[in-house]
């Protein structure tokens, strides 16, 4: 038992791969057996993460005994080989992910698995490839793993295609397309010079690199950074991101909202190690912080200007993006437990808004039925097995059974996920917000720091933008007049009461989630335990 | 011996890196489709001639393998290029 | 050898770039093309330029690295291939569909100016 | 570096080396110098066959040399140019024929 | 019924072991295993198949063609560079009635006309009876009449018909 | 821990309240009422603690890390304050049950009245600044609910929108004042943060976190200029108003100035700003209040007004004023709720609250109108009521605040003058709802309401007339035990609770308040009352217009900015990830490279250098061919790959070699299908390109396609002409073979030491071709680019018939030699599948070279004549592959191996010898099946557009049959 244990790690990656690819198998007719199969598969990620979390809480000889677990794939070690690694930031980040998968699979279950074809196997692979990416510790595999997480999330995203997801997924593709080059050309400069591609080992190299190869590495981190932003939107090269998230069907939209939080967990576990003896210089100079705060207020000034509520909700996400990457470029040590809060509090109340916006959608009369159009008759069954039937022409036919007080439901969903999203009391976002003002507040007033009273200025001003726009819209959704009487399916509630009481439960338990985040925190500002588990026999001396 | 042998190489290296110089003006002038067309199947014969010269400069087996790919389906893109001049589409219904 | 190398990684980048920045969706993805022969000739380059040493080991010798070309960049860049080529497939397909359902094929799914 | 060849090997290596070189490049000059398509696809066939014949006699003798034993894969290699060839030389002159006013015979 | 195709096998298993370089036992095995398979998965897709006759006329026609391909190289070569005496080089295309129907043999045929330099393959009837061949130098259409039929398509229908 | 339960028991009801039937008035009712009653009781309960002076704490631990408890702490004040807020909340609670229609959904009012009970309550309970912060956010959203109850009017969305956003941004404010405090005290703890007083007001940011506080507390208590949201708010039902607008929320505000008086108070800053407020609003509210025309509208000014009183109390650095000011908060509470309620009885019983439309109520309604009129005569300061107690008070407090001679006298003027107003209106608030006669019809005929409506009101009446009559016995208690919490028993001032202190200076102020502003009354009555909501002297500080101005200029200045600072170009955001990659380089490397030229210039290869002038020429020939000779830069750009491959290979990469070259074939015989469905070039954009905007464009690319060149050619060169450190490679070479069983490194590094990556790549390749198909499925060509394919085709061509065993004519030859290469690809393919451990080659190769065969069939025969005969079934392919490899990958469980470790089994067999299997070699044969599915799902996929768009319903059918017969 405990010997299968040590392959857990290597499960979140190579479970939905299995099921994902299995799922190509059954035919497309047998929505029952496709779905459970899919579903399945989601709730095994989701116990695996809730294990390898409990792990960590509660540590036990085997498995994560201290803190960290190194899987060495094909038996080769770091730096020779790829490992994975599972410590207290990438379970939390599995977590996360597994989180919000699962109500978003459930509530793809009502209508929009059926919309286009293979959208099972395509959440799998997304769940692969963003798995994969939180675990990998070899930054190559981590190009691999962006690069699934990428294409799936191109498929889901023209999942359903019209007009508007082609013509903003046209954007979406280039721009990740030039974004992954740029990730090639980072990561092969960083190889030229340090020779080798495992992260620890990198910063194993950094501390040790002669003055004249420093130069060179620095620019590779540079440009690597760069794809980092551009997958976390940083402004002004995330123009694409609100394009992109409107166009998306719901559940889609929904799952993306954890998608640019990877350019920031790489920016944040290459941050962590590279800054033995001193970050490299694009990491350190002060333009990173003034990008994120000018994502913020690009972010705070969409929000105000947006028109529908899932735009403002991608301008939302924008602002997530900037505050944690802001939070982080500032280099407050005692910030970071504040900003994790911030990240698993956004990242839940970012996706159960896309899924109400998807309902909210149902209140105005079918809008979109211009975009449909029948496929053609296609041809694809003298080489496809049994040409697969699509029920979605029309996006929004099968509304479904009205559960009572579907209209409230939405309500109050609208509401918690507006307190979460803008951090007002009493949710766990306040809590969020809270901690990392006062913990920005010690570099303010202690060390008079202006760069970190323009962060809060901007995180106060984030919520209060985030509310005016917010209630605008919600005010128009919920209290219009010409609405029609608001249908929703149970399956598709579900998954939202799931968001938000995942949020009320952080919120209670506020203090053993920071103890955890504080743990993960000092793991990060601390990369030797890192190192020295990834490679046993180096260490970093500052 | 070997050094002539070794010049007669440099030598074939040099007309064929010649030859692609000359289907590359071929290529860049046209003036119609057709005429590119060739000229790029022109470039692939003399890079599989080129790849061959390396297994005899080098005497290593290795560049074989590229040649014959070359040679098996370097001509399903100058074929196909000439479908659509031909007909429109490169495959047809 | 390595400066025509370095110049030839450098104008297909060049050619790339400024395709990438044209209005039409057939010239970008021929600019993602130029440009992923770019990132492939400069991955490659990381491993530095040898003739003569392909990573084949002859199996009566002792290996040793400086027998070969570095196989690392070699790797990676077979790697960089295949998803290029998948993305290309992809962006491919993209743009004929985006001129399908906009009728036109500038980037932006609207005529405009350049 | 090249082990030593003897001359029976090398010495006509070397001459069909040279003749392989000079018919491709001459082929290629063709695609220069002739007036219309119709004829610039002649020339390039030089290359296409003797040129390639020539090269490829040339890297048989030599592997046959280095390696002590007859190697012969080459041969694929005419294999497939001869059984190729005829695909794209067809199509592509049927391309032509449509898409230009034909010389007069 | 169909016939098992036993020539392409042995032809395919003879292209494995020339790739391979090596015959032991494995790789002989190996060798007619992936040509028989090949074959007969793939069996639909060629409902026409050759019917060899005399295969030893090949030789024959084998050597005639190496020869002229040396020929009719030198022939262009001096086209391209000019060498021809002033005398101006007409080219155009040629109807030749063919009498060959089967289409293996008409490949060839192509083959030939194709590796030839001086004559490309421009068209066939669709009932196959007359070949339409550009010719780079066409001084005597008569003469190239005769090639064609007798050297090339005489030893062929032999082979194939 | 009963304390607990005064918190809990409003949210539980709330909750209970929420989840009734919409009918359920009375059930609704009785809830919310006893909710607020046991929570009375409760708090009754702790009466001797209170009186005893000690202060009741309960705390548990909630974010520890930051200082965040959530604790309860009852003291004397708070304990007033949280009976103010459970006793009048049953009151109004008594009221709403007959005030709501039956038409109303009351679950929904009740509930959030509920909620707004216990956020108010947590207002007042909270032991921790920070848990005061949230729960003055939660009252901010329960008031904004409440006042948007009837969200079909335009004015209640419209009210409640604005007080929300007013007092939630003074809640941010308030939030960071408060951490700004609690960082100085070094806790949040409200105890110790009344412990650092000195400290605060002595740092060096007291100015600041005052002002933050400030502006917190003067936006929820409506003062000026923040006041305007408060009469805007009166769209609410007028239970809410005289619940939130009278007796809580408003006064949160002064409840938190006197909570944090010992804290901030005391320095000129706070009297400079706290009173300048304070005097405005009073003067504001009482002027503005005389011109109301709406009921509700002159109890909202008035309002302003009397917390413009209070904080002008709490400015003056007085202890005396700070026992003022509580008194005040108490009276005004009871007086302005029960005339709330009288407004709104007017309102239920006659239809309009317009006082113009308004008249002679008396007779219908006496004991309304009695009610009414002594809350009034309480609100305007007559004698032996609890109004004029606290306002003699206040103008015995205004003469000695200031010691310069221009306070002394401003302060008692200003205070006389708002006396006279505030007589002004409530003179005329009476006069012209209840004496004289209604201009005409009224929407309903008035008469009294039920008694139960009139129970509330009359309650509040009694207290009023019993404070004012017998303060020391009723009040007195109270207001000692609350201003003693406040100022922690030191410093207590001395003040008596008469009724008559004999004929003094504050005396005098009431009398000339009185006369003047009957005199005022008097004259405006003369003038017919101005119309009008305020006069023209307060056009211009019209904070509402100000404030939906600000709103809609906001949107639009938003929409501007965002438009300005963002591009829905895709050429711009390309352009600036090219620039910003530049940057990301420089500033790494600006001048630190050193780039040595001359060292490198001997040993050049002219072949490979003429090798390099061909790609060069394609390369550029590509980009400025691609616009409007498509298929000649697609030409281009495939030797520009044939030239890369060239280069792999002359630099011992025989392997990229020959993946790069059978990419290069599918990747060009894929953009050749796609070019089929791209438009023809218009002359006009030929136009477009002389135009100036077009050139500079032109010329800002080109910049950036040099800058980009020359700085990626630079950084190769440097790292070129660098020796190369040891880095992993040695450890990769020596290990490969007797590790990783293979002499080719490069395989064993794909297969074997890397070969999660590869498994990743496979995904990739799969996804992207399931996406492929996905959105070819739905693909719907543009149909101008069919009739032009039409045209394009042959006139006399047919298509070619899927029953025919060999085409005729043309195709002919090239079908009979395609179709030959298959079985010959499908052995090269097994070749270089097989061989790849060992030499170039491996399953990618092996795969791109079947599916190349797959694709020359299509190519040389046609697509229905291929799949009349083959069904390739791509989809499995990719499942298979995708399986097979992980599957290889899992077979290292077996032997307690991790994922992915090479497994090797050499059985012995008769004939063939030792086998070498390896689950190396399960996993290339997965990468091999993918690749072959995916390739020939991209391209036929892609072929099949054709042949859909090409299709006739007709035709269809029968190829169907075709199909179905074979
Ligand atoms: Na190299
Ligand atoms: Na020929």
């Amino acid at each position: 038992m405990s010997t299968l244990l040590r392959h857990l790690p290597v499960l979140p990656i190579v479970l939905p791969l299995v099921s994902g690819a299995l799922l190509l198998f059954l035919p497309q007719g047998r929505t029952v057996l496709r779905s459970s199969v899919a579903l399945l598969s989601t709730i095994a990620q989701v116990a695996i993460a809730a294990y390898l979390l409990y792990r960590l809480i509660v540590p036990q000889p085997g498995l994560l005994e201290h803190g960290v677990e190194v899987y060495v794939l094909g038996g080769w070690v770091a730096p020779y080989g790829i490992v994975l690694v599972v410590d207290r930031l990438s379970a939390l980040m599995l977590a996360l992910n597994a989180a919000i998968a699962l109500p978003v699979h459930v509530y793809s279950l009502a209508h929009w698995d059926r919309v286009g074809v293979h959208y099972h196997s395509m959440l799998q692979f997304l769940l692969m490839g963003l798995n994969g990416a939180f675990l990998t510790g070899d930054l190559f595999n981590l190009f691999v793993f962006f690069e699934i997480l990428l294409s799936a999330s191109y498929g889901l995203l023209l999942h359903g295609s019209n007009a508007v997801r082609v013509k903003a997924g046209l954007h979406y593709v280039a721009v990740n397309l030039a974004g992954s080059l740029i990730f090639l050309i980072g990561v092969a400069l960083i190889y030229g010079v340090a020779g080798t591609l495992n992260m620890a080992d990198l910063g194993v190299q950094w501390a040790a690199m002669a003055p004249e190869h420093r130069s060179l590495f620095e620019a590779g981190v540079g440009i690597l950074g760069i794809a980092f932003l551009i997958k976390a939107g940083i402004w002004p090269l995330n123009f694409w991101l609100p394009k992109t998230y409107t166009a998306a069907s719901p559940p889609v939209a929904a799952m993306f909202a954890i998608m640019t939080k990877v350019g920031v967990y790489a920016l944040l576990r290459m941050g962590s190690l590279l800054a033995i003896p001193e970050a490299p210089a694009p990491f350190a100079g002060p333009w990173l912080f003034y990008g994120t705060v000018a994502t913020m207020w690009f972010g705070i000034v969409g929000m105000l200007a947006a028109r529908q509520l899932t735009r403002l909700v991608s301008f939302s996400v924008i602002v997530s993006s900037g505050t944690l990457l802001a939070v982080i470029a500032l280099g407050v040590t005692s910030a970071t437990a504040p900003v994790l809060l911030y990240l698993i509090a956004s990242v839940p109340a970012g996706t159960a808004f896309f899924l109400i916006a998807g309902m909210t959608e149902r209140l105005r009369v079918n809008s979109v039925t211009e975009e449909n159009m029948a496929p053609q008759p296609t041809t694809y069954t003298a080489f496809m097995a049994g040409e697969p039937h699509e029920v979605g022409d029309n996006e929004y036919d099968e509304v479904g059974v009205a559960i009572p007080a579907a209209l409230a439901f939405l309500g109050m969903a609208f509401v918690s996920c507006t307190i979460l999203t803008t951090g007002l009391p009493p949710l766990v976002g306040f809590m969020a917000k809270f901690s990392m003002i006062s913990a920005l507040l010690g570099a303010a007033m202690d060390q008079s720091s202006l760069d970190a009273w323009l962060l809060i200025v901007s995180l106060l001003a984030a919520g209060f933008a985030g509310l005016i726009a917010l209630t605008k819209r919600g005010m128009r959704s919920f209290w219009s007049t010409g609405r029609t009487t608001p249908r929703l399916r149970f399956i598709e509630a579900v998954p939202v009461a799931f968001l938000i009481l995942l949020c009320v439960t952080m919120t209670i338990a506020a203090g053993p989630v920071m103890n955890y985040l504080d743990s993960a925190a000092e793991w990060l500002h601390e990369p030797n335990a890192y190192i020295h588990a990834v490679l046993p026999t180096r260490e970093v001396s500052p | 011996m070997n050094a002539v042998l070794h010049a007669s190489v440099w030598f074939a290296q040099l007309c064929f890196a010649l030859a692609m110089v000359n289907a590359a003006i071929a290529m860049m002038r046209g003036p119609t489709a057709q005429d590119r067309v060739l000229a790029l199947d022109t470039l692939y014969i003399n890079g599989m001639l080129t790849l061959l010269l390396f297994g005899v400069r080098w005497t290593s087996f290795v560049h074989f393998e590229v040649a014959m790919l070359i040679a098996l389906f370097g001509f399903v893109g100058s074929a196909s290029l000439a479908m659509f001049l031909y007909r429109g589409e490169v495959i047809e219904p | 050898m390595e400066l025509i190398y370095s110049l030839a990684v450098g104008i297909f980048c060049a050619c790339g770039v400024w395709l990438l920045l044209r209005p039409r969706t057939f010239q970008v993805i021929l600019g993602l093309a130029l440009l992923s022969y770019a990132t492939n000739l400069f991955i490659f380059a990381m491993g530095r330029l040898t003739l003569d040493r392909p990573p084949l080991i002859d199996p009566n010798v002792v290996p040793d690295a400086s027998m070969f070309d570095d196989p690392i960049p070699q790797a990676l860049v077979l790697t960089a291939i295949v998803i290029g080529f998948a993305t290309t497939a992809l962006f491919l397909v993209m743009l004929i569909a985006s001129r399908g359902f906009t009728g036109t094929d500038h980037v932006d799914g609207v005529e405009k100016d350049e | 570096m090249m082990p030593d060849i003897p001359a029976w090997i090398a010495l006509p290596a070397t001459l069909l080396l040279i003749v392989g070189g000079l018919l491709t490049l001459v082929g290629s000059i063709g695609l220069l110098r002739l007036p219309n398509f119709f004829m610039r696809i002649h020339s390039v066939s030089m290359g296409n066959t003797l040129g390639v014949g020539c090269v490829l006699v040339a890297s048989m003798l030599i592997a046959s040399a280095v390696a002590q034993r007859p190697v012969i894969h080459e041969l694929l290699i005419t294999l497939f140019v001869v059984f190729t060839a005829p695909i794209t030389a067809i199509v592509l002159m049927q391309a032509a024929i449509r898409r230009t006013k034909p010389p007069k015979q | 019924m169909k016939r098992i195709p036993v020539l392409l096998p042995l032809g395919l298993a003879v292209l494995w072991l020339v790739l391979t370089e090596s015959l032991s036992w494995g790789n002989v095995a190996l060798g007619l295993v992936l040509g028989f398979g090949m074959v007969l998965s793939f069996q639909n897709l060629r409902p026409v198949t050759p019917r060899f006759r005399r295969v030893h006329v090949g030789f024959g026609l084998l050597f005639k063609v190496l020869v002229d391909i040396v020929k009719s190289n030198i022939a262009v070569g001096r086209i391209v560079l000019g060498l021809t005496h002033g005398r101006e080089v007409r080219s155009g295309f040629l109807d030749i009635p063919l009498d060959m129907r089967d289409p293996h043999g008409l490949a060839v045929l192509a083959m030939i006309v194709t590796a030839t330099p001086g004559t490309v393959w421009s068209g066939l009837a669709d009932d196959s009876s007359v070949l339409r061949l550009h010719v780079l130098d066409l001084q005597d259409p008569e003469a190239w009449i005769r090639t064609i039929k007798h050297r090339y398509e005489g030893p062929l229908r032999e082979i194939f018909e | 821990m009963t304390l607990y339960l005064v918190l809990l028991l409003p949210f539980v009801g709330a909750l209970g309240a929420g989840l009734l039937r919409a009918t359920a008035r009375n059930v609704e009712a009785w809830l919310a009422g006893v909710v607020a009653l046991s929570c009375a009781g409760i708090l009754a309960t702790y009466y001797p603690d209170m009186a005893a002076g000690r202060v009741v704490q309960v705390a548990v631990d909630w974010l520890p890390q930051y200082g965040l408890t959530f604790g309860l702490r009852l003291d004397g004040y708070a304990w007033m304050f949280a009976m103010l807020v459970t006793v009048i909340g049953a009151l109004v609670v008594v009221y709403a049950r007959y005030y709501m229609s039956p038409a109303d959904p009351v679950p929904r009012f009740f509930s959030f009245l509920l909620a707004f009970m216990g956020s108010m309550l947590g207002v007042v309970l909270s032991g921790n600044l920070i848990q005061l912060v949230m729960f003055w956010e939660l009252t901010s959203f329960t008031s904004f609910v409440l006042i948007a109850y009837w969200y079909h009017r335009t004015d209640a969305r419209a009210g409640a929108r604005m007080a929300l956003t007013v007092t939630a941004a003074g809640g941010m404010c308030l939030l960071a004042g408060v951490l700004m405090m609690g960082h100085i005290a070094g806790s949040y703890d409200l105890d110790r943060v009344l412990a650092a007083a000195d400290t605060i007001r002595a740092h060096a940011l007291y100015p600041w976190l005052l002002t933050l506080v400030l502006l917190g507390a003067f936006t929820k208590s409506a003062q000026f200029p923040f006041h305007f949201w408060l009469p805007r708010a009166m769209a609410a039902p007028t239970p809410v108003s005289s619940y939130l607008h009278s007796a809580t929320m408003v006064k949160a505000g002064v409840f938190l100035l006197a909570r944090l008086w010992p804290i901030l108070s005391g320095t000129d800053l706070w009297f400079a700003i706290v009173c300048s407020a304070g005097l405005a609003s009073l003067l504001v509210g009482a002027y503005a209040a005389t011109f109301q025309r709406d009921m509700k509208g002159v109890l909202a000014y008035s309002t302003i007004s009397h917390l413009g009183l209070i904080t002008l109390l709490l400015g003056m650095n007085s202890t005396l004023a700070l026992v003022a000011a509580v008194f005040h908060m108490l009276n005004h509470a009871t007086f302005k709720a029960s005339l709330f309620m009288a407004a709104g009885i007017v309102d239920h019983e006659t239809g309009t609250r317009d006082l113009k439309r308004l008249g002679g109520l008396y007779h219908a309604m006496p004991i309304t109108a009695t009610l009414a009129m002594v809350a009034a005569a309480a609100m305007a300061g007559v004698p032996l009521l609890n109004g004029f107690l606290s306002k003699e008070m206040f103008f015995a407090e205004t003469i000695f605040a200031g010691e310069a001679l221009w306070l002394r006298i401003l302060l008692p003027a200003t205070a006389i003058l708002a006396g006279m107003f505030s007589v002004a209106y409530s003179a005329r608030f009476i006069r012209q709802v209840f004496f004289g006669t209604a201009p005409g019809e009224l929407p309903r005929t008035p008469h009294e309401p039920t008694r139960w409506m009139l129970l509330p009101s009359a309650t509040l009446v009694l207290l009023c007339l019993l404070v004012g009559m017998l303060p020391g016995r009723t009040i007195g208690p109270v207001l000692d035990l609350a201003t003693r919490a406040i100022l922690n028993g030191e410093r207590m001032p001395v003040y008596s609770l008469k009724v008559w202190h004999g004929l003094n200076m504050p005396l005098l102020m009431s009398a000339a308040a009185f006369i003047g502003g009957l005199a005022i009354h008097a004259w405006l009555t003369r003038l017919g009352h101005p119309e009008g909501v305020l006069t023209p002297l307060f056009r211009r500080f019209d904070g509402k217009r100000a404030f939906s101005i600000l709103q809609v200029r906001l949107t639009r200045g938003a929409t501007r900015l965002v438009n300005g600072i963002s591009s829905t170009r895709l050429q711009t955001q390309l352009a600036l990830i090219v620039v910003a990659v530049i940057a990301a380089a420089s500033v790494a490397t600006l001048g630190q490279l050193k780039v040595d030229l001359m060292t490198e210039l001997a040993q050049i290869d002219p072949a490979f250098a003429l090798l390099w002038v061909v790609g060069a020429a394609c390369a550029i020939g590509a980009a400025l061919q691609a616009k409007f000779h498509r298929l000649a830069a697609l030409i281009m750009v495939g030797c520009a790959g044939l030239v890369t491959s060239l280069t792999f290979a002359w630099f011992s990469a025989p392997d990229l070699a020959l993946t790069q070259v059978s990419v290069e074939v599918v990747t060009t015989v894929l953009l050749l299908l796609g070019l089929r469905w791209m438009p023809k070039r218009l002359a006009m954009e030929l136009r477009n390109r002389d135009t100036m905007r077009a050139r500079v464009r032109r010329v800002r690319d080109a910049t950036l396609a040099i800058v980009a060149g020359l700085g990626m050619a630079m950084l190769a060169y440097v790292v070129l002409t660098q020796p190369a450190g040891p880095g992993i490679r040695d450890f990769i070479v020596k290990n490969a073979l007797p590790g990783g069983g293979g002499h080719n490194i490069v395989n064993v590094i794909l297969v074997d030491f890397r070969g999660f990556d590869t498994f990743g790549e496979i995904t990739v390749l799969g996804i992207v071709a399931l996406t492929i198909y996905k959105l070819l499925r739905r693909f719907r060509p543009a149909p101008e680019v069919m009739t032009s394919s039409a045209q394009k085709r042959d006139p006399a061509r047919e298509l070619p018939d899927p029953r025919d065993p060999v085409p005729k004519g043309v195709m002919l030859v090239p079908a009979i030699i395609g179709r030959l290469l298959l079985p010959m690809a499908g052995v090269v393919s097994v070749f270089f599948l097989l061989r790849g451990h060992n030499a170039p080659g491996g399953g990618f190769v092996g795969g791109l070279v079947m599916a190349t065969g797959f694709i020359a069939q299509y190519l040389v025969n046609g697509t229905l004549w291929v799949e009349s005969r083959l069904r390739i079934h791509p989809q499995y392919w990719i499942a298979g592959g995708l399986l097979c490899a992980a599957g290889a990958g899992c077979l290292a469980w077996f032997a307690s191996l991790p994922f992915m470790s090479a497994i090797v089994w050499e059985p012995k067999l008769p004939l063939l010898g030792k086998l070498h299997l390896s689950s190396v070699l399960v996993f290339d044969l997965g990468v091999y099946l993918l690749v072959v599915g995916t390739t020939t799902l991209m391209l036929i996929a892609l072929a099949h557009q054709s042949l859909r768009s090409h299709r006739r319903p007709a035709e269809a059918e029968e190829m169907t049959s075709v199909r179905m017969v074979r």
